[in-house]
């Protein structure tokens, strides 16, 4: 769409949106949010930027394929259940590893691996249906 | 008697009142610029005193920044939406209310060269009708 | 509610008068949404609803005592402004067609 | 709580049934549509509602603290509504397609329109002989 | 016995490539299988004869009851000699008759493998193992009627043959599946052990009538008779082979083996009798009716077929002994029958007996040949077929009615021979399609051996009476018999009545040319009796099967949803009331807030405008509110995961909408239409609605068990170290449900994207093409 | 605008310094490390930075009052039981240049009493606003521009 | 060995995800795809061969044990399932490389096809009722887009009516899920099983109408059975047979489990129930079978009928009744699946499916006639292929509870089906070419020949040597008429000891 007062806005709102989403999607695991919830947001602010700035546009800002997105989702998805295998438990068992970053805790774990695979599906996914349907 | 709950409830009862009147204005109002104008102001005033309210009943500052976060999202997109909206609403040439005085945007979106968005292929259909 | 289960106080009466006011709000909204008559009139009445949406979250994260249900108004927030835009956009092609 | 619930959930249904055995194919994902946040609502009924807590364990304690809400219904219905968005997207751009290349959304005119297609003016046959 | 039969397939199965190999010869060097078959059966003979039969038994499928389990004795052995006999000179003849077929290699295939086949029919000792080889039979049998299958009345013969033959046998597995429950074991021999077992079963009369259809059919008895004249489609060795010596003897063989485990029962006798003499009385008629020198073998292969099924039925040590007698000699001289006719049409090109005339100069051989069994098929002596229908009269002085019939037939039998052994040859005057040579020797040695077979045995029955017939009607009668067999009684009264017969035939045959076409000119209006009301059967059947496909397969996609939901409706509701399952309802409605209706109405109102309204965008719009309302429950209720998704997927539902509609006309939703059940569709959907209350009532009111859910939250923390419990369930309790669910997402956006994309190959696009460009395909 | 960060900072800062993260803590912060970046102002490359915080904390706090009369003046005219109004649609033209100043100048005046922008013209010199208010199209027009579109140019001036 | 269970899921959704990643590059994702069809096909094998030496082998995911997790069982039944998709999977991958398009490919035939594997099996293999919802979706959606892969106008068609009434289903399904979870607050199969006697019968048997119709609809019962008529004749025939003949069945794989396992408190309803159904499925889907000039939509018309018979040994519910029917299905896949490709073989040479305007394949093909005739009169029910036993065990089974009208239904069925495989055989193989029509010159590509003759040989060695295959079958009906071991394998000896108890193990 072409206007100005549109496209400024957005600009500060699709940066704010994916910081939102990302937050959603890690803290997904203790308070309301996660993979789908974030993955969802991300998707909508791309969305929101390409009805202000077409498609095309679009296209360059996410610079990856949705297809690839959607692939690497998936392949991370079945990456956290295989881990929990390589590790001698069953498949989608979690594993957790903490890693000290000076007085903080960095807590990484395959049901963050699994989140993060659905938010990438998530993201690819929608992108597929919007820009499919609005580039016809 | 708590005044922080005093003060809360205050403006849960204001937000309220705004938010109603909001509503009302939706309905009542007879086009569709004027619904906006109803829907714009008090929804987001309304709400706006509701997070408030919020953030003074929790009184922790992760709660009230996010409040401000969600408020100031409003106050950013609220009216943007009423722009792109009234905007579209303008070009689709929904009516406006019979006493609306002077129209200094007339003529302005009949050149070609004045297109707000790339149509998408053209298929024949009309405005979407109001039900029968 | 566990607001509501406990001692009546002014918050709580407040509480569930603005319950009550932003459902008889979402209403009417909503019977706008339905009828009408231009779908212009219907995405203000749409937007409005996902507005006042923000508003019911922030009264029963009160009520219950859940802040965790604010972050729902981010979400909420933002998904009522891309649809109002996408419809904005889909109005004006649409008025397009009709000329 | 639940009786009252049951009665919309049956009245959404209802509509749902309604529009899915309706001549018009779009109607008919709007059936769909309706049948799905009817089924979420059934789910979410059938878990039995609570006015408490969301099933959130806060910081500090290692189990929720009171009542909460019942989690897993909650988890099956997001899954539900996921895969039901994806399904209604399909199905509704299958519409769209179907439209465009037969020319008609009413199930009694498919056939024949398969047989003698009135695709949209405007639109390349896509079949024609490149 | 198993290593006969797989030596037997095996050839069938290397038969094509032999046939190719051996070109000319192939007839002669192929027909050593059936001789050595022919030469192990007789090996078998002294043993069978001694009273010890051949036994075999092989697992097969244990878990069924079902063995390769195989007995020979005097029945088999007759059956065996005959199958294997014949074969070795329908090899011969048929390697001459479809010499420089192409599709001579395919035949040899056919026709041993329907030899193996038959010879296991007669061996088995299980009645599903013998169930097994009959279909085989059948099949075969299918292959080689619509040998000719470019002509259209080939294909439809071979398709009758195959209907009434396996529709029988359809009737027949059932009655070996309850003959199998009957008697607790499918070994025949067992069965037969125990015969008031059977007979005395409840369940006897069924069995009986089902295994009887099964036989009938294959042996062309009336009223399934039909096929087997058109089964005449199929190339002559065919004719003589299955037609008439073997195959359809195997409804026979059926009813001789199970005689003695069935029979004795006045529901035998009457069923065998009457069907039996049923198929004398109409096939007699129906050859008067014929001029095709093949038709009139076929018809008069069921007259003899009725009378045995009707000997079988009588029963009796004198019945029995003729029907074995007359079986083997009937085999004897019809297979020569019509390798003789079937050389005729071959040599003079046609089979029309009334168009051949004195072919006897140029064809010799093949004249004695048909001569010789001519004589014994019109029971004249001193020929094996004279013994076999003194026999015959012999068994039936006890039913007068039955004899009186047997005679009229014996005197159309005369009149067969007559007309295919007699008048086609005989005069000086040449008459004939086509000039008429003498038959190749392959085509010769068949119908002499047999018919010298005929004329020996005729002569002297002494040569099989103790090694063949004897042991074959003790084997039928369930007990030995001891029976001499004379070719002349002395002056008896059988002799009489053969007098009688010859005398009434030589009278038909005399005036035939006068009454023949008269009769047929008669007739030629006829269009009842059975093989009408097959052809109608079929064909209504056909018809209706149109119909109530046009019915229940629509063309309108509306209907079928109609039918699903008023069945789901009609099914769970009529069982909900007629079991009770919703007496457990209970409507005890809590509390509630003032606003937690609002929400409700919000929902009912915006699904009411869904339903009823006629603008696509109304629709819409309302349906997202559908969405928010129930998002607010969720919210009210303590769910922030669920509204949060709630919101944002019903927006997003919303907005695709919306991009799919504006592509579709404004008009897209008023398109209703047609006839109007807006009542119906309400009636029925609010019925299902009430349904769904109902059982939601009848659910929630039972008391609730939340255990998985006390799993969870006692677990989500301290194990699964997550504080959202829903999330935890989601990536870790449940975890392969979203994994496969974000799949579900991944597909519908591939397929979206697929159904979107455009021009996509011509009309030709799945058809597989060669590829040539498979480099173009890289990116 | 890095000092704008730096503000915030600042603020953190001294929520910290006085021990607790809490929200009038914060507030206090940003003030005072208002006060602190005016006074530093020459030092750090943008002497008007604090004069431009003030006035955009002027234009912020101006702004929340007219929303609020606004909120109350449509109640106003929502219950009066007759629409006695006269809208209108007024083009405004535009002194700012400031793509941003102009988009927050629309924004703010959809928020404000009666009005609501609806348009801009493709050269960004006129703005279309829509007026609840429109007896005087004149007096609108200088309405706007008076109470928004000066305060505005000066905080980005 | 618990790989064992989780790969047939797994290893097709993992080949997925990479041939989504190698998007483009064509040669490479075909070589992939078949050869992980084949690897999946050998884990299958070594799956039914651990669970034929070990017994019932089940995986609790992510160690949460049942009924709180969810669980994968692999019993008799669901690794003879799995096996037998892993050699449709196989056989349609190496046709498909010959048959399917580059367009096609280009839009995600290969991984589509994958995770229609996956979903399949994980049907199977499931013992959680919420996720068989799941998996159900996940193979719908893939057949979904497979089926309207090429946008061709009666892909589209055929494809609303298909899509239409198995969304259906799948809120039918949902409903029916979440109204048993209320009234049991469990969702594992096997708790199932122990807690759904604590419901009352009436509402319990209320409920299992849901299940009845829902299931029914995918597995194509009287009279749920139209969208599968509509629409299976639409895509390429590679699509075309893996629908056909694998995809119905997990439909009656699922009837078979839910009227096995859980929803036999009134075993006089439901089962007699089924039995109606299963004789109206048999008769309507024959009937129509005989009214279509069409090879694959007479296929396709024959599935239903068949699905009869299967329909009808689980509705005898005895042991001979539940491995017949299982046995008739598997027969039913390769046979059916066979004639499907078959007929795109006869269209190989002939041009057309329309039986109208093919001819003289007997003549010129002969070992596609050969082929044929395998399948088709097996199919139709003649000794000594495959479908013989299915069909005599079925009618055994039917004896041993005396229904006889169903067993003389199944009978004149049989007569029926016989006439119209002969029908295509009149029309394809035995009529001269046809005025206009000259076959194609040269033999068909040995990659669609390839699975024709594998299935073939399959279907012969069932026939042959059907003991092996009736070992499982029978191991399989006791397993089903019997679950406590089902039970005792997924939650535990004490469990199942209270589900003795109860006196549900009939
Ligand atoms: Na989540
Ligand atoms: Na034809």
């Amino acid at each position: 769409m072409n206007s100005l007062i549109l496209r400024t806005t957005t600009r500060p709102i699709i940066v704010v949106l994916l910081l939102i989403s990302i937050f959603l999607l890690l803290r997904g695991h203790d308070l309301p949010g996660g993979g789908f919830i974030g993955g969802l947001v991300a998707a909508a602010a791309a969305a929101l930027y390409a009805i202000a700035f077409g498609d095309e546009a679009a296209a360059k800002l996410l610079r990856v394929h949705p297809e690839l997105l959607v692939g690497w989702g998936m392949a991370a998805a079945v990456a956290a259940g295989l881990l929990g295998m390589v590790a001698g438990r069953e498949f989608l068992t979690g594993l957790w590893w903490v890693i000290a970053v000076g007085d903080q805790e960095l807590k990484l774990s395959t049901p963050l691996l699994f989140d993060v695979g659905v938010y990438l599906v998530v993201v690819g996914v929608i992108l597929r249906f919007v820009l499919s349907l609005e580039e016809r | 008697m708590n005044w922080v709950e005093v003060i809360a409830g205050v403006m849960l009862l204001a937000g309220a009142a705004f938010v109603l009147v909001s509503a009302i204005g939706v309905v009542r109002f007879p086009d569709v610029y004027m619904r906006m104008h109803a829907a714009t102001k008090a929804g987001t005033l309304g709400a706006g005193l509701m997070l408030g309210a919020a953030s003074v009943v929790f009184g922790d500052l992760g709660i009230t920044v996010r409040s401000f976060v969600v408020f100031f999202f409003l106050l950013l997109t609220a009216p943007v939406a009423a722009h792109v909206l009234g905007r579209a609403a303008y070009y689709a040439n929904v009516p406006r209310w019979e006493r609306t005085r002077l129209d200094e945007l007339a003529g302005r979106y009949d050149g070609a060269d004045a297109s707000p968005g790339e149509p998408p292929r053209p298929v024949a259909h009309g405005d979407d009708r109001p039900d029968a | 509610m566990t607001l509501f289960e406990g001692p009546v106080t002014f918050l709580s009466v407040a509480t569930l008068a603005t319950m009550v006011a932003v459902a008889v709000s979402i209403l009417v909204a909503s019977l706008r949404v339905m009828r009408g008559p231009s779908l212009p009139d219907r995405v203000v009445a749409l937007d409005l609803v996902g507005l006042l949406a923000v508003s019911v979250i922030s009264v029963v994260a009160i009520a219950t005592e859940q802040p965790v249900l604010l972050d729902a108004a981010i979400a909420l927030a933002l998904i009522a402004f891309l649809s109002t835009v996408a419809f904005a956009r889909f109005i004006e092609w649409q008025g397009e067609q009709a000329e | 709580m639940e009786a009252y619930l049951a009665v919309v959930v049956g009245a959404v249904f209802a509509g749902g049934f309604y529009l899915v055995m309706r001549r018009n194919l779009l109607r008919f994902v709007f059936g769909l549509i309706l049948l799905s946040s009817g089924v979420n609502l059934l789910v979410f009924t059938v878990g039995r509602v609570s006015r408490g807590a969301p099933p959130i364990i806060p910081e500090g304690a290692s189990a929720p603290v009171g009542e909460v809400a019942n989690a897993l219904p909650q988890a099956l219905i997001l899954t539900a509504i996921v895969i039901g968005f994806g399904l209604t997207v399909f199905a509704m751009v299958l519409l769209l397609r179907l439209y465009e290349r037969l020319g008609t959304l009413r199930t009694d005119e498919l056939q024949a329109h398969l047989a003698s297609p009135r695709p949209v003016p405007g639109l390349p046959d896509e079949e024609a002989p490149a | 016995m198993l290593s006969a039969l797989l030596l037997a397939f095996g050839v069938a199965l290397a038969a094509p490539w032999l046939t190719v190999r051996l070109g000319r010869s192939a007839g002669w060097v192929l027909a050593l299988l059936p001789a050595g078959l022919t030469a192990y059966f007789l090996s078998l003979g002294p043993r069978v004869a001694a009273g010890e039969p051949l036994e075999q038994r092989v697992a097969w499928v244990p878990q069924l009851g079902v063995e390769l389990a195989f007995r020979v004795d005097g029945l088999s052995l007759l059956f065996g000699l005959l199958i294997a006999g014949i074969g070795t000179f329908v090899a011969i003849y048929a390697g001459g008759y479809l010499a420089g077929d192409r599709q001579l290699p395919r035949f040899y295939l056919l026709l041993f493998s329907f030899m193996a086949a038959m010879l296991g029919v007669v061996t088995s000792d299980d009645l599903i193992l013998l169930f097994v080889f009959w279909e085989l039979t059948s099949i075969t049998s299918f292959f080689l009627i619509g040998y000719q299958h470019e002509s259209e009345e080939s294909r439809a013969n071979a398709l009758q043959g195959l209907f009434v033959t396996a529709g029988g046998g359809l009737a027949m597995l059932a009655g070996f599946v309850l003959l199998g429950s009957m008697a607790g074991t499918y070994r025949i021999s067992e069965l037969l052990a125990a015969p008031g077992v059977l007979v005395e079963h409840p369940a006897y009369p069924v069995a009986l009538a089902l295994v009887a259809l099964g036989a009938f059919t294959k042996s062309a008895q009336w009223p399934f008779h039909f096929w087997l004249p058109n089964a005449m489609a199929a190339p002559t060795p065919v004719s003589s082979y299955l037609h008439s010596a073997t195959m359809v003897k195997a409804g026979v063989y059926l009813l001789a083996r199970l005689a003695p485990g069935l029979g004795g029962t006045p529901a035998w006798f009457w069923l065998l009798t009457l069907v039996g003499g049923a198929t004398v009385l109409a096939a007699t008629g129906l050859t008067l009716l014929q001029r095709d020198s093949k038709r009139l073998l076929a018809y008069s292969t069921i007259v003899a077929l009725g009378t045995m099924v009707l000997l079988i039925g009588v029963g009796t040590d004198a019945a029995i002994k003729a029907m074995v007698v007359f079986l083997f000699a009937h085999a004897l001289y019809k297979a020569p029958l019509f390798m003789a006719a079937g050389s005729v049409d071959h040599e003079a090109g046609t089979r029309d007996v009334t168009r051949l005339r004195g072919l006897g100069r140029s064809m010799p051989w093949t004249w004695l040949a048909a001569g010789l069994a001519g004589v014994s098929a019109a029971g004249l002596p001193p020929m094996l077929g004279f013994v076999g229908k003194e026999l015959a009269y012999e068994a039936l002085f006890a039913a007068p009615w039955l004899l009186a019939g047997l005679i009229v037939a014996g005197a159309v039998l005369l009149l067969v021979a007559v007309m295919v052994a007699w008048v086609p040859f005989a005069g000086r005057s040449v008459r004939a399609p086509k000039a008429p040579h003498e038959a190749p020797l392959s085509m010769l040695v068949g119908p002499l051996a047999l018919a010298v077979l005929g004329l020996t045995f005729g002569l002297a029955p002494g040569l099989v009476q103790d090694g063949l017939m004897r042991p074959a009607a003790a084997a039928v009668l369930g007990a030995p018999y001891a029976f001499d067999l004379y070719l002349w009684h002395g002056l008896t009264l059988a002799l009489g009545l053969s007098l009688l017969t010859i005398s009434l035939g030589v009278v038909l045959a005399a005036t035939w040319r006068r009454w023949q076409p008269l009769l047929v000119a008669r007739l030629a209006g006829v269009r009842f009796g059975p093989v009408a009301v097959y052809a109608g059967g079929w064909r209504g059947l056909l018809r209706f099967a149109e119909l109530q496909t046009r019915f229940v397969q629509s063309d309108d996609l509306r209907h079928h949803l109609t039918t699903i939901v008023t069945f789901t409706v009609a099914l769970t509701g009529g069982v909900a009331l007629w079991r009770g399952g919703l007496d457990g309802m209970v409507w005890a409605p809590a509390a509630a807030y003032l606003h937690e209706f609002l929400y409700l109405a919000v929902i009912l109102l915006a699904t009411a405008t869904v339903v009823r309204s006629h603008s696509r965008l109304a629709v819409i719009t309302s349906l997202g509110v559908v969405g928010f309302g129930v998002a607010f429950v969720f919210v009210l209720f303590a769910a922030p995961d669920l509204a949060i998704t709630q919101f944002l997927v019903d927006t997003l539902v919303v907005i695709i909408a919306a991009l799919v509609l504006i592509r579709l006309p404004s008009s897209a939703l008023r398109a209703e239409g047609g006839r109007d059940t807006r009542w119906l569709s309400g009636i029925i959907a609010v019925a299902g609605g009430a349904l769904i209350t109902g059982l939601l009532l009848a659910v929630t009111g039972l008391p609730f068990d939340g255990s998985l859910t006390h799993f969870f939250e006692a677990n989500s923390y301290p194990v699964a170290r997550g504080r959202n419990i829903v999330n935890v369930i989601l990536v870790d309790f449940r975890a392969v449900d979203t994994l496969a669910e974000v799949i579900v997402l991944a597909v519908a956006a591939a397929g979206v994207g697929a159904l979107l994309r455009r021009r996509l190959g011509g009309d030709d696009a799945d058809v597989p093409a060669p590829r040539v460009d498979r480099e173009g395909d890289g990116r | 605008m890095s000092l704008l960060g730096l503000h915030l900072g600042v603020a953190v800062l001294w929520a910290m310094a006085t021990g607790s993260l809490t929200f009038p803590s914060l507030l206090m912060g940003v003030i005072v490390g208002g006060g602190v970046l005016h006074l530093l102002g020459p030092v750090l490359g943008d002497p008007r930075y604090g004069i431009r915080f003030y006035r955009a904390v002027a234009l912020a706090l101006f702004f929340l009052g007219e929303m609020f009369a606004s909120g109350i003046r449509v109640a106003i005219d929502v219950l009066r039981p007759t629409l006695d109004l006269t809208p209108a649609v007024v083009a405004v033209p535009l002194e700012l240049r400031n793509e941003t100043a102009i988009v927050l100048l629309a924004n703010m005046v959809s928020l404000t009493p009666g009005t609501l922008s609806i348009d801009l013209s493709d050269d960004n010199s006129c703005l279309y606003v829509h007026t609840m208010y429109g007896e005087d199209p004149e007096a609108a027009r200088q309405a706007i521009k008076r109470d928004f579109e000066r305060r505005i140019q000066e905080v980005f001036r | 060995m618990s790989a064992l269970l989780v790969a047939p899921v797994v290893w097709p959704l993992a080949t997925a995800a990479l041939l989504v990643l190698l998007q483009g590059r064509l040669t490479t994702q075909r070589t992939l795809s078949t050869a992980s069809a084949a690897a999946q096909l050998a884990l299958a094998a070594i799956l039914l061969a651990q669970v034929a030496t070990q017994g019932i082998l089940v995986v609790q995911f992510g160690g949460w044990d049942a009924p709180f997790g969810i669980s994968f069982v692999a019993d008799h039944l669901a690794a003879v399932m799995v096996l037998v998709n892993g050699i449709m999977g196989t056989a349609v991958a190496v046709y498909a490389l010959r048959d399917i398009d580059a367009d096609r490919e280009r839009l995600g035939y290969h991984p589509m096809f994958h995770v229609l594997l996956a979903g399949v099996n994980g049907a199977f293999l499931t013992g959680d009722l919420f996720n068989l919802y799941v998996w159900f979706e996940l193979l719908l959606i893939a057949s979904f887009v497979l089926l309207t892969l090429g946008n061709r106008r009666e892909q589209l068609e055929g494809g609303i009516k298909y899509v239409a009434a198995n969304l259906v289903a799948s809120m039918l399904l949902l409903t029916g899920i979440g109204l048993l979870y209320g009234a049991t607050g469990t969702l594992n199969m096997a708790d199932l099983a122990l807690k759904l006697p604590l419901v009352p019968v009436g509402l319990a048997t209320t409920l299992a109408m849901l299940f009845l119709v829902a299931f029914g609809i995918k597995a194509a019962i009287f009279p749920l059975f139209f969208w599968l008529p509509a629409s299976y004749h639409t895509p390429p025939v590679a699509i075309s047979a893996l629908f056909g003949g694998m995809l119905t069945k997990v439909g009656v794989y699922a009837l078979l489990r839910g009227f096995t396992l859980l929803f036999v408190a009134d075993v006089a309803l439901t089962h007699g129930l089924l039995a109606w159904i299963a004789g109206f499925t048999m008769v309507v889907g024959v009937l129509g079978a005989a009214a279509q000039t069409e090879f694959r939509k007479i296929l396709s018309f024959h599935i239903v009928s068949q699905i009869g018979y299967m329909v009808m040994g689980l509705a005898f519910f005895t042991p001979l009744g539940l491995g017949g029917a299982v046995f008739y299905m598997v027969h039913n896949i390769f046979a059916k699946a066979n004639l499907f490709l078959i007929a795109g073989i006869a269209r190989w040479y002939g041009g057309s499916f329309e039986l109208k305007k093919l001819g003289g394949l007997y003549r010129h093909r002969p070992l596609l006639a050969v082929l044929f005739v395998i399948a088709a009169f097996s199919l139709a029910g003649f000794p000594p292929l495959s479908g013989f036993w299915a069909k005599l065990v079925v009618i055994r089974a039917g004896f041993e509870v005396q229904a006889w009208p169903l067993v003389a239904v199944s009978l004149f069925v049989g007569l029926l089906t016989l006439y119209s495989m002969t029908k295509i055989w009149l029309a394809a193989f035995w009529s001269p070419v046809p005025e206009g029509v000259t076959l194609r010159a040269g033999p068909a590509p040995a990659l669609l020949y390839a699975p024709v003759v594998a299935l073939a040989l399959l279907t012969l060695a069932m026939g042959f040597a059907s003991a092996p295959f009736f070992v499982l079958a029978e191991r399989i009906g006791a397993e089903l008429s019997d679950p406590t071991g089902y039970v005792h394998a997924v939650l535990g000896e004490a469990a199942a000891a209270t589900f003795v108890a109860r006196g549900v193990a009939p």
